[in-house]
Parts: C-alpha cells; structure tokens; sequence
C-alpha cells in the first residue's frame, strides 16, 4: 500500500438495523478492509432527509477523500452534495439516485431504480398469471419503497393496492390474511421487504392453504424467505445486490484517492431475480449479511 | 337591612343526586365580620364557592350593592369585589410569593408587544404589603412552597385586601395553624374588618369565631339554623347549635366537657 | 384534600349493584370493544367474525396484549416501561443466541431469556427508585440502549446480518416447544372440522387448525394477573404503591420490593412475547417490537388505567388490546383505503378513549 | 420509670443543614395518654416519625420494653408494636376501606402460590371493627376518598388498635375534624387508652389534649420544654409554653382573650 | 400538604446568591453541555468543535430545539403534545401543497401553515380541556391521524407519491425566503474566508458561508418565550396553571386560554419546524418529523421541566436540545461504530439526566 490510507466516508439513508441496509455496511466494511481505507459508515435513525444532509454536512467538514451517498431525495440533500463537490470531494452515488447522479455532480452511480426493480417485478408477477395484487408495505411514507410499490403497479398492469402494515411480522401476517380472506381475488402479493413482510407473508398464505394459487415475491433477500423460494412456497425474490452498492463505491473512492482510478459510467447493481433454481446457494451467504 | 354589601337569597345547589343546598340566606355588612359555622360537609364551602363565582347556584338569587347578579367566574366576583380565600389556599408552592402574590393580576409596564411584568414594583408592594401584616420575607422570591401554614393565610389575606376587596370571604383559614399564627390571622381578620371590609370568616371553631365575630350563622346538612349576634349568643350555645345537640353532651360528660 | 364527609346521609341515593359493577375500570374497555365491534359489523367484511377472522385479529392482540398486561400492572403501581418494546428485539436476540449459537436446550434458552429481562428490569427500577427520577425518562434511556444493544448483538450472532434465523430447526424435537409455539388443540379442531362443525377448507382440512398458544397465554396471564391484582395482598400493595408510594411505605407495604417486581414482571412479560414470537416466526430481527411500548399503553390506558398510577385493571389491558388489535387488523376488512389506515387507528383510538369517559362519567356521576 | 415502654433518649435529627430535633428525650406508659404539643414546626412530626422507624435518629437512644432498638423501617417499628396514625393518615384514597384496613398486613388463606387473599374474612372484620368505633360503613369497598375526615381518622385508629399496638401514636388526628368529629376521635383515643393501650398524641390544641391527656410535653423549634402531668399544669400554662409567652399576650389583649 | 414552617429560623443556614443561582431550572441542563463537550473534546475528530462543526450540530439542535420550547412551554403549562413529529409532517405538507398546488406566495402559504397548525392545536387543547382526559392521550392519538392524513393528503397532492418536490423553485425570487431559508450574513463570512480569519476548503471556498436561519429563529425564538416566561403576566399564567389548575383558576387566572394558547404555541412551533426543513429541503415527504415529540420532551426534560408541570424554563430546553444535536452529530466525528450508536445516545441521556438530578440534588439540598 503506498502513501497514507485514504478516508471515506458513507452516508445512506437507511437505518443500521435494517435487513438491507445493514448488508450494505457488510459490503463498506468489507471494502474498507480490503482496500486499508478509513471507511465510517452513518446514516439517519430514521427515514429523514434532513437530518440525512446534516450527516452530510458533518462528513464534508473532516473533507474525505471520499464520499458515498445514497439520494432518495435530491432536492432535499443537493445543497450538501454540492457543497461536497464544491470542496473538491470526490462524490459516488450509491443505491437510489440514478438519474440525479451526474446533475449533482457526483462521479457515478452503483445501484438501481427502485422504481425499475419495482416494474421488473411487477412484469414478471403478470407473466406468472398474477391479475390482483398487493403491495405489502411494511415502512409508510418511506420514499423509496413507495417507488417500489409504484413500479410495481406499473408493470403488473393489472389491479393492485398498497397494503400498509408495521414492523412487526405478527401484524404482517395479520393483516395479509385478513386481506386474503376479504378478497378472493388476490393472487399476487409483493413484499417490499424480505424478513419484515415476505417472510409474514408466506406464513400468512400457507396458514390458509393458498400457497398454489398465490404468488409471492419479495424485495432483498432473507434467508428465510429464500428458503421459502427454495421449496417452491414462494416465486422469486429482487435482488439488488447491495453488498455492491457498499463495497464498489468505497473501492472506487479508494482507487481514485490512491491512483486516480474510475470507471467511466454507472454500475448497475440489479436487479437480480433468485428463484427456486438458484436459491439455495444463495441461503448461506444471505444469512451471513453478505447477500 | 339595606345597607347589606352582599345578600344571598334561598340559594339552592346540587352536584347531580347530592343536595349540598337547599335554600341558605345570608348577608354580610361593611366592617363586620360575618361567621359562617357548621360541621364537617354542612355545606360551609359549597356556600361561599357560589357566592365567589366558582359555582352556580341551582337556584336563588345573588345581591351585590342593590344589584342583583349572576357571576360566571371566580374573575367576575372578584371584579365586584368579592374576594377568597380558599381552604385550599388558591396557591401554587412552586412559585414564588411575589408571584402568587400578583396571579391574575399581574402589574406591567412599557405598552403593546412590549408590555411586561413590574417586577420592581410586584416585589416592593408584596415585601411591603406582607410586612404591613406583620411578615418578613426573607426575599420576596422564597416559594410560597417554603413558608409556613399560617404565612400563606396571611399572603392570601394580604393579596385580597390589596387588590380592594369590599368583601373578604376566609375559608377556614385557622384550621391547619398553630396558636400563635391562629392569633395572627384573627389579628389580621380584627385589622381587615377595622378597615370597614366586610368579612365573611367560616370556621368550625367556636372560639375562634367569638373570638372576631359580630353575626354568626350556623349550617346544618345544607340549612341555615339562623343568625344572631355576638350579644345574643354565647360560646357554648353556639357549639351546642353547630354538634346537633344532644349527641354531643354524652361525649362531653364522658370527657370532662373540655372538649 | 379537603374533608368532605361522606355518611349515611339523607342527602345521598343508595348506589345500586349495577352501578357498583359499572364503576370497574375495564368497564370503558368493554364498551369500546362492543363499539369496535358493531362499526367492523357494518362496514367490514362477514369473514372477520368467523372463527378464522377472530383468531386472525386476536393473534396481534395476545402479543400486544402480553406487553399491555406488564405495563398495566406497572402502571397501577405507579411507574411507567418504554423500554418494553426495545426489551422484545434484545430478549428475543438473547432467546435466538442462546438456541442457535449455544445451543442450549429450550427449557435452558428460555430460562437465560427471562434471567436476561429480569436483570434489566431490576437495573431500571434500581435507577429509578435510587434516584427518584421519572421512570418515563429513565426507560426511555434504555429504549434506545436496549434497541442499539439488539443490533451489535444480532451482527456479532450472526457474523454481520440482523436476522438471525434457524431457530425453528433447533427447537424442533424439544418436548418444551409445543408450550411456547405453534397451535393448541388441533386434534380437537380436526375433529369438528371433519363432523362439519367449523369451516373447512374443500380438501377437508380445518381453516382454523387450533388455537395459536399466545392466545392461550394471554389469556392466562390475564387471569393469573386479575387474580394477583384483586386477590392477593401483592395486588393489594401494587395498588398502594401507585396509589401514594409514601403511605403505603408508612403503613408497611415493601414498596420498593413491590415496583422492582413490577419492573421485572414487565420485562419478563417482553421476555415471554420475544419467546412467543421468534419461536412462530423461526428467526428474529434487530426491529422487532419497535413502538410496542406505546401500544402497550395505549392499551393499558383504553381499559381504564390512570396514567398517574393506582387505579386501573389487568383485565382492562386485555379488553384495550383487543381493541387494537381489532381496529390495527380490521380495517383490512373493509372496503376503506388503507392509506387512510393511521388516521382511522387514531380516531378509532379517540373514539374508545372518549366513549370509556363518558360511560365512566356517565355511571359514576364524576364531574 | 422504668415501667415506660418506650423511652426516647436525646434524640437529635438533622436534614442536611437543618435541626428538626436538637436532644429530645420522652417516655410512655401503658394505658397513659401522653400528649405532645408544640407550634407549627415544632418538630413534632420528626419526633415521632423517628420513633415509628420512618426517620433514623442522627443521635440518640431508643428503648422499647426495655431492649435498646434501630428500627430500620416502619414495618419494624409495627412489628415491636408501635402503630402510628400520621397526620397525613397513610391511606389511600382511591383503595376501598376495607384495602386499607389490612394494607400491608393483609389476610390470607389456601397455601402455596394459591395463596389469596381472604377478603370475606377482612370484609367482616373491618365492618365489625368500625361499628365498634361507631361508624356504620355502607358497603366495605367503598372507596377512602369517599369518607369524611373524622372516618378516615377513625379506620386509621381501629386499624392500629386491631392490628395490635402496645404503643398508639397520633398525629394531629383532630386537626381539620368539626367539633362532633372531634369529639369521637377523642373519646376514641380515651377507649384505647383504658384498653392499657399506651398513646402518644400530637397536637396544637390545648383544649383537645386536655380533654384526654395524662401528661404533656411541649416541644418548641425542636427542644422540649419538659413534661408534666395533668393535675400540675393548666390550659392557659400550656399555652404559654407552646406560643413562647410575651407576644401571645399582647395579642389575646388586643382580641379579647379568647382564642 | 402538612404545613411546614420556615420563618426566618435560626435553624436555617441563609441562602447564598451563588445557590440562588444555581436553582434555576436549566442549571442541570448547563452542565450537562459541559459534560458532553467534555466526552467529545477526547474523543472526536477537533473539526466538531472548528465553527463549521459548530454550525453543523447547531443546525439540528435548532430544529429540535424550536419543537422542544414549545413542548418545554406547554410541559410548564402541565400539559404534553404528542402529536409535535406528526405536525411536522403535516405542515410541511400543508406548506408544500400551498405553494406547489395552490401556487400561492410564500407570505400566504406561510399563513396558511400557520392558521392550520394552530387549527389543529385548538382541536387538541378542546378535547383535552372539555373532557379532561389527559393530554398524553388526546395528542396520542393525533400523532396518528396526522401522520396519516400527511400521507393521503401528499398522495393526493402528487398523484400518489410520498414526496412532494419542486417547492425550492416556487419561492425561488420570493422576497421572504431568505428570512425562512438558507443562511444569513452570507457576504461577511466570504469576506471573512477571504481574509483567511475563518476556515475555507483547499479550494478556498469558505467552509461556512453563513449562519443557518433555523439557529437564528431557534436564539431568537428563546430569548421571546423567556422573557414571555419570566417577564410577563402570561408567563405567570403559565407557571399557575401548571402548577394548580384549579387554585390558578380561582386565583382570577384564565387557564383555559392559557392552555389553549399552549397548544396553539406548540403547533406553530411545529409548523415553524416544517416550514424551515421544507424550504432547506426544497421538498417534503411523509416521514418528515418521524419521533421528534419524543426528543422534543428528552431536551425539555433535560432542560429541567418537570413532567409533572408547573416547573421548567425555556433557556433549559434550548441547551436540551444543544445536548441532543450534540451527541446526535457529535457520534459521527468520533471513530464508535454507527452499530452503537443507539447504546450511545441512550447511555448519553442517561448520564446526561443523572448528572442533571445529582447537581440539582446537590445545590438546592434537595431530598
Ligand atoms: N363538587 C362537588 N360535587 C359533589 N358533591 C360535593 C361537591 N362539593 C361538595 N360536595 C358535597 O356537598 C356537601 C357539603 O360540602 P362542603 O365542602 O361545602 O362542606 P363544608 O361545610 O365546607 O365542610 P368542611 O368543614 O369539611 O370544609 C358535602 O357532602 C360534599 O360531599
Ligand atoms: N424531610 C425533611 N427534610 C427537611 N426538613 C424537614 C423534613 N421534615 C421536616 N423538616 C423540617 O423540620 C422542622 C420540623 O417539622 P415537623 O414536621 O416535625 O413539625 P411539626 O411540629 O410536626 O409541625 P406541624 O404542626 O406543622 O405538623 C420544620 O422546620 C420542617 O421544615
Ligand atoms: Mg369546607
Ligand atoms: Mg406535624
């Protein structure tokens, strides 16, 4: 390793305690690792734009080396991503923000549309027969799912509604069933989040002996929920690959400080469909946060 | 008599299935000090609550200087010119006593959005009012919290009799006190009726009563046992009046009639 | 207080039996869940009334109302828990470490569980009776402690995700684990499901299998807790203790004794929803129990308790919960957007709270 | 006298920088009723909230029955026999009677962890044991806070009575009572006594201890003035102590010299 | 209350003007900030404490702070607001659809925001003054139906987003948005930067281009609620009330409208809130102000209000509030994993409240 080891520093707007979230530090950690890089990790303690571009702020002023962000919200972090830009500091975009990556100056982006994912999903829930689908929900108000529930929609095509619930999966599977039971017509039921809502949800649709005219699908990957795909309980679940999304960027950051080093475009992450075929490889990794 | 500051008229009240009232009449006069006796829930309280605005009454009539009227706040009695003092005192004990002192009716300066409290003269009037009634603070931002039982009858006192009172309502103010702050609030009552304010004092201590008093009246369980006055009526008469009678003469030879 | 005599008075109506019996706490409590019931009546979906419908809604509500129980009790005795929720992720972390990293035994795993809660609860009441600070800041303290103590812990189980799983697998044979899991009664359920007696699914099979244990549970406790509060001189102390902390001292109750215990019950009782729940759903998570604290009182307050302590009733709790969880599921019943769902659980919640005053007022006669 | 069952001996008692007690020294006797007076803050209640193992003592000595103690709870000094009716009463309003009757030594029956209580039993005995002390109680669960004061202080009194105390103390137990109240607190206080029950009763009204005390001792800003028996003192001398003398007599001149 | 006396006694040591000092209210919570700095000064990156670190944990600070005067007001008052978070969500929503929907200018839209929060306050203040249930119940149950009606209100307001963007560019030329937006004495700073008197990044750019107008609002916002507190009648008012409702009452003190200008003041602190984060932002969403009634209440009670009402100062909630921007940003420069830092912000509390109550103990000789 020549010269001093460069710092960098991650911000994202999802909560360290978040299933996804968390693999994403997995991967910043494990990048920061590898690449000897001083790579701290912040984000807000809840779903909160503002005090997101104070973390933001407070990362520009130690002036990294390097800075990661996620952008669910660009009007509301662009003043401090510019800011960042503005002193000179190389910006990644990782995870939501795409299309506002290069507006704001960043480099590149590592990630995927929630809004894409959210269509692919739903395209390929419509091909599996789906006409009547629910969007299970399990944060409101949370920008980016509601991206997934909105792409969704989009590319199902056919009926669908977002059903709100809590964190908490004896609630989830509550009210999936109560949902089931008061429409019949429900065949298709997207989760937005592996071990929050899928998991609940196949509990839910077994419990009532519908696991063959019910589709279920879910966002990021527990690996209960792939053991579910894995027995055929469940279709498919979206992956993002999100360790990605925390170890590219921080290993980009990294080579840029040391070498001068980037890509010249976007990294797509994902999508990234696990199904019966492949799931069982995957269980193993998922359960060690890496997938 | 006509010249009655205050006259209550067959008032009447009830709490839902409890009668606390039924039909007192009472008057009180510049400079006499009018007491109001009676045994525990005869209904002491209920009754000058409806003649300082805190309740209404379920029926009678309310003369203030001639004129009749209809309070429906403690603020619209005390605008007459009734003032209270509560058995509970009406005293927060974390604050202070200027500031307990003033409640209400705080003293400001400077105008509009910049009308603040005087707290200059708030303080200087409280310090001097409390010394004119024989207290000395130790600072005038002592929570009334820290003062003793019968200091805060005598700020309550003082504060109703600064902010011109023509009427003095006392609820028991000796009942928590000691003799020697029950002789100074007697002192301060003696003062107060001097200055030709009428006082209305409820106790259920006889002595205390004769001791200030120059009309007594007597409720029982809501009725009024009559008026008379301090001529005409003599300490034990009166106990006799408030106990019920006869009940009360076992026990007081089974224990020596010191009682 | 002034004193204000209350004898056998001409002036004062004999109280009936009937009132006598409305005067209880939980009275508002029954009200609010008979009012819940008719509104779901007219707007929801028939199947919420089936027997599958009920256990589905009361299934939420037995592990709310496990937690309720604990707070209500606590509340009685004057002191308040936020830590209950957070108390959920950590216990159930210590459960799933203690099976799957451990390995120890269920009966061993579940005893470490509630060691591990009644430690934390004996360090909040020791905080707050030494310091005499309000246990509602207190606890809040350990809300965030105990939240950010889950995660390390899940991470350092699970070498870096936050679920931990596999739990299911290693309780699997253990003679312990039908008490804590799964579904009571199935023999009997297939059985009147097969003479027709209960819906059926076409293949035959019973759309309600049995009933799940934490309603068993909760039930229980909620029994146990009634008769502890009503029948036993503790209940006579809890209610002393919340009631005025300093006579019941004066006159000999353990006071100190009896909120530590208080304390421990709660979290015992976020213990035993921690075991309930990561042992149904086979793994745990770093947010399990998020918020439970408020619904728990939320709860504890709809059936009837006084937020100043020394009034209130366990089966209060059990009849607020059943109002959660009602109005929290039922709303899926019916034709209502879901959006609108938050703003129907507060005023379902303002509605219950309102009518509970009124009848109490009403019944009463308080002013 | 050594037939004393409890003997306080120089008792000091600091609050940070404040001097409650500053060497007190009392005894009573079995079935005598001994009465400690004293002005608001006298220290009375410290006394005895050191005697019934609320308050330590910072110095001093305590002897009951003869054995040197340190009580290091109430439910210690209950347990030597030492019941204590606080001026503050110790009940809880919202609870029914018949809870506080037994709280803290409720009855129980069955065994093991189905132990219960045995309300029937506690039922009967607290109904039976009021009526005893005159007061017919509608229902038993009817709440404390439903009572009137001179009833509170009389399930206060017959539950220390019930409960076995050899050594009864009462703190102001008259204080905010009416005269007829009053009078069956007292004559209560004289039907324990004759049961050889010893009772120690607090007071600032002279004429109550009169009424029913063997000796008095008057305490003044936490110092005793010395005790004697009723035969060697009069009312009027018994107030002088407590008010402290010169100011009182100015004051009952300007008033007439009743209070 | 037994009567206690404390005439001038020779038993009592006189009060010195240093330990009348020290009982103010907001001294635990002074101290406190020293503590915290102290913790930050060894442990965290030196740029915290260079003035763009200052700035930067300001600015939180500030937000929060806003919600916690008016919540440490009404606690004073003897009353709480919970539904503070929720408020702010749907202000912000209420300001953003007034300016994006509506196409109203900032002057009217800041109205508007206004009219509705203290709207919304009055609601909350005549439910809880007409029925007497308390308040922590009442306002409970508008943190739901606001936060619920902030999400249906945005989905109808963007055709079923969660986020409402765009609103920067609608007051982009409005004369008043400098006084809710951005930051102030921004040419003093670049003259300064310029001169090198204050830090710049290598480029040159200043690292602080001016102070953020929240903190101005939040020392401004302070200093008025003090002096209302402690100079005026209404700051009388206020104590009374929470002190003694009753007793205030017949004392000639109009406690209704004190109370219902309390909740009003809230809500419009919470709109403030909104409209400050919204315009920063440029846009809104529905999980705006998620939980901040919680810290609202931490800072105030760190600030020495007492949750029993009747006691508390406005200056204790502001360095409340500067204790919780602290340890909420302070973290982040030092080199504790972000894993703990719930363990961190709960322990912080913890300390930062027990040192509180020690010191307070201590001077004021307390029990
Ligand atoms: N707000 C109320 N609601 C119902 N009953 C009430 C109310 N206030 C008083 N009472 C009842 O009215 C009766 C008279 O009470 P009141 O307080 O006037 O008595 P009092 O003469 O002042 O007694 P004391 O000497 O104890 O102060 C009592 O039976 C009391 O219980
Ligand atoms: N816990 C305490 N801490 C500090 N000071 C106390 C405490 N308890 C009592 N005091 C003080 O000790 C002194 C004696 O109080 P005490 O209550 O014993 O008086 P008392 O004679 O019972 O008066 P009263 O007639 O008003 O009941 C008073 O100055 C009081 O303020
Ligand atoms: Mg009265
Ligand atoms: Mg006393």
């Amino acid at each position: 390793q020549d010269g001093e080891a460069p710092t960098i520093v991650v911000v994202t707007h999802g909560q360290a305690n978040d299933p996804f979230w968390s693999v994403v530090k997995n991967g910043v950690e494990q990048a920061a690792k590898n690449t000897g890089a001083n790579v701290s990790y912040r984000a807000p303690e809840t779903f909160d734009m503002v005090a997101m571009s104070q973390l933001i702020d407070a990362a520009v002023n130690q002036e990294p080396d390097g800075l990661a962000v996620s952008v669910p919200d660009a009007d509301a972090l662009r003043q401090s991503i510019e800011r960042a830009v503005a002193a000179g500091i190389p910006v990644i975009t990782l995870n939501a923000g795409a299309d506002v990556s290069k507006d704001l100056g960043a480099l590149l982006h590592v990630g995927q549309s929630e809004y894409e994912a959210g269509r692919r999903a739903g395209e390929r829930l419509a091909e599996l027969g789906g006409t009547n689908g629910i969007c299970v929900n399990q944060e409101v108000g949370n920008v980016s799912l509601d991206q997934r529930c909105e792409g969704f929609a989009e590319g199902f095509g056919n009926t669908t509604e977002v059903l709100p619930t809590t964190n908490d999966p004896a609630d989830v599977e509550a009210k999936v069933r109560a949902a089931l039971q008061s429409n019949g017509e429900i065949d298709t039921i997207l989760a937005l989040g592996a071990a929050t809502a899928g998991e609940p949800s196949v509990a839910a649709v077994e419990s009532l002996n519908r696991l063959d005219d019910v589709n279920i699908a879910s966002f990021d990957l527990s690996a209960n929920f792939l053991q579910a795909v894995a027995d055929g309980k469940a279709d498919f679940a979206i992956d993002q690959q999100q360790f990605l999304q925390g170890y590219l960027p921080v290993s980009f950051l990294n080579l840029d400080a040391r070498y001068g080093l980037m890509p010249a475009g976007d990294v797509p992450s994902g999508p990234n469909f696990v199904t019966q075929d492949n799931a069982q490889q995957v269980i193993e990794l998922s359960s060690q946060g890496i997938r | 008599m006509s010249d009655a500051i205050v006259r209550m008229e067959n008032i009447e009240k009830h709490f839902g299935n409890i009668v606390a009232l039924s039909g007192v009449s009472f008057d009180v006069r510049p400079g006499e000090c009018h007491c109001l006796l009676g045994d525990n829930g005869a209904g002491k309280s209920t009754f000058i609550k409806t003649m300082s605005g805190v309740h209404k009454p379920t029926k009678g009539r309310m003369i203030v200087s001639g004129k009749e009227v209809v309070f429906d706040s403690p603020r619209e009695a005390m605008d007459a010119g009734i003032a209270t003092v509560y058995q509970d005192l009406a005293m927060i004990p974390l604050m202070s006593v200027t500031r307990n002192f003033w409640m209400g009716r705080e003293p400001t300066k400077g105008w509009g959005p910049f009308k603040q409290l005087d707290m200059k003269k708030a303080e200087q009037v409280t310090m001097s009012e409390m010394k004119r009634m024989g207290i000395n603070l130790r600072e005038a931002d002592q929570a009334v919290g820290t003062l003793s039982g019968g200091e805060r009858q005598t700020v309550a006192i003082s504060r109703a009799v600064y902010f011109g009172a023509k009427v003095l309502i006392l609820d028991e103010p000796t009942s928590a006190l000691g003799v020697r702050q029950t002789a100074s609030v007697l002192a301060t009552i003696d003062r107060v009726r001097k200055d030709g304010i009428a006082v209305v004092f409820i106790t259920h201590n006889v002595r205390h009563a004769m001791a200030v008093g120059d009309r007594f009246t007597v409720l029982n369980r809501g009725k009024t046992y009559g008026t008379s006055t301090a001529d005409k009526i003599t300490a034990s008469e009166l106990q006799d009046l408030m106990a019920g009678g006869q009940e009360m003469v076992e026990l007081e030879g089974s224990l020596g009639g010191t009682v | 207080m002034t004193v204000e005599t209350a004898d056998k008075d001409e002036r004062l109506k004999e109280s009936s039996f009937v009132s006598q019996l409305l005067k209880r706490p939980e009275l508002g409590a029954i009200a609010g869940v008979v009012a819940v019931t008719v509104f779901f009546l007219f707007t929801a979906n028939p199947v919420m009334f089936s027997l599958s419908g009920v256990l589905n809604f009361l299934t939420p509500a037995a592990q709310l109302g496990i937690l309720a129980l604990g707070a209500a009790l606590l509340m009685v005795g004057g002191e308040f828990d936020l830590s209950v929720g957070s108390m959920v992720a950590f216990t159930g972390l210590v459960f799933g470490v203690a099976l799957t990293v451990f390995q120890l035994p269920l009966l061993l795993a579940i005893a470490m569980t509630f060691a591990v809660a009644g430690l934390f609860g004996l360090v909040n009441a020791e905080i707050v009776l030494r310091t005499g600070l309000p246990s509602f800041i207190v606890t809040l303290a350990f809300l965030f402690i105990l939240r950010g103590l889950s995660l390390v812990g899940l991470k350092w189980a699970t070498n870096g995700s936050t679920q931990l799983r596999g739990i299911r697998e290693s309780v699997e044979n253990d003679w312990l684990a039908p008490v804590f899991s799964g579904r009571a009664f199935t023999g009997l359920f297939e059985w009147m499901a097969g003479n027709g007696w209960i819906e059926a699914f076409s293949n035959g099979k019973p759309k309600v299998d049995g009933i799940p244990v934490e309603i068993l549970w909760f039930v229980g406790l909620t029994l146990i807790l009634t008769w502890v509060l009503l029948r036993t001189p503790a209940g006579n102390w809890i209610f002393a203790a919340g009631g005025d902390a300093n006579s019941a001292k004066n006159s000999g109750v353990p006071v100190r004794r009896v909120k530590m215990a208080l304390f421990v019950l709660t979290a015992c009782c976020a213990a035993l929803v921690a075991i309930l729940t990561v042992l149904d759903a086979g793994s745990t998570d770093a947010r399990r129990g998020f918020q439970k604290e408020f619904e728990a009182i939320i709860a504890a307050v709809i059936g009837g308790c006084l937020l100043t302590g020394g009034y209130g009733s366990a089966i209060g709790a059990f009849f607020g919960s059943i109002i959660f969880g009602m109005v929290l599921i039922g709303l899926t019943y019916t034709q209502i957007d879901q959006d609108w769902y938050q703003v129907f659980l507060g005023g379902m919640l303002l509605i219950a709270v309102l009518f509970n005053n009124i009848i109490r007022k009403r019944v009463t006669g308080e002013r």
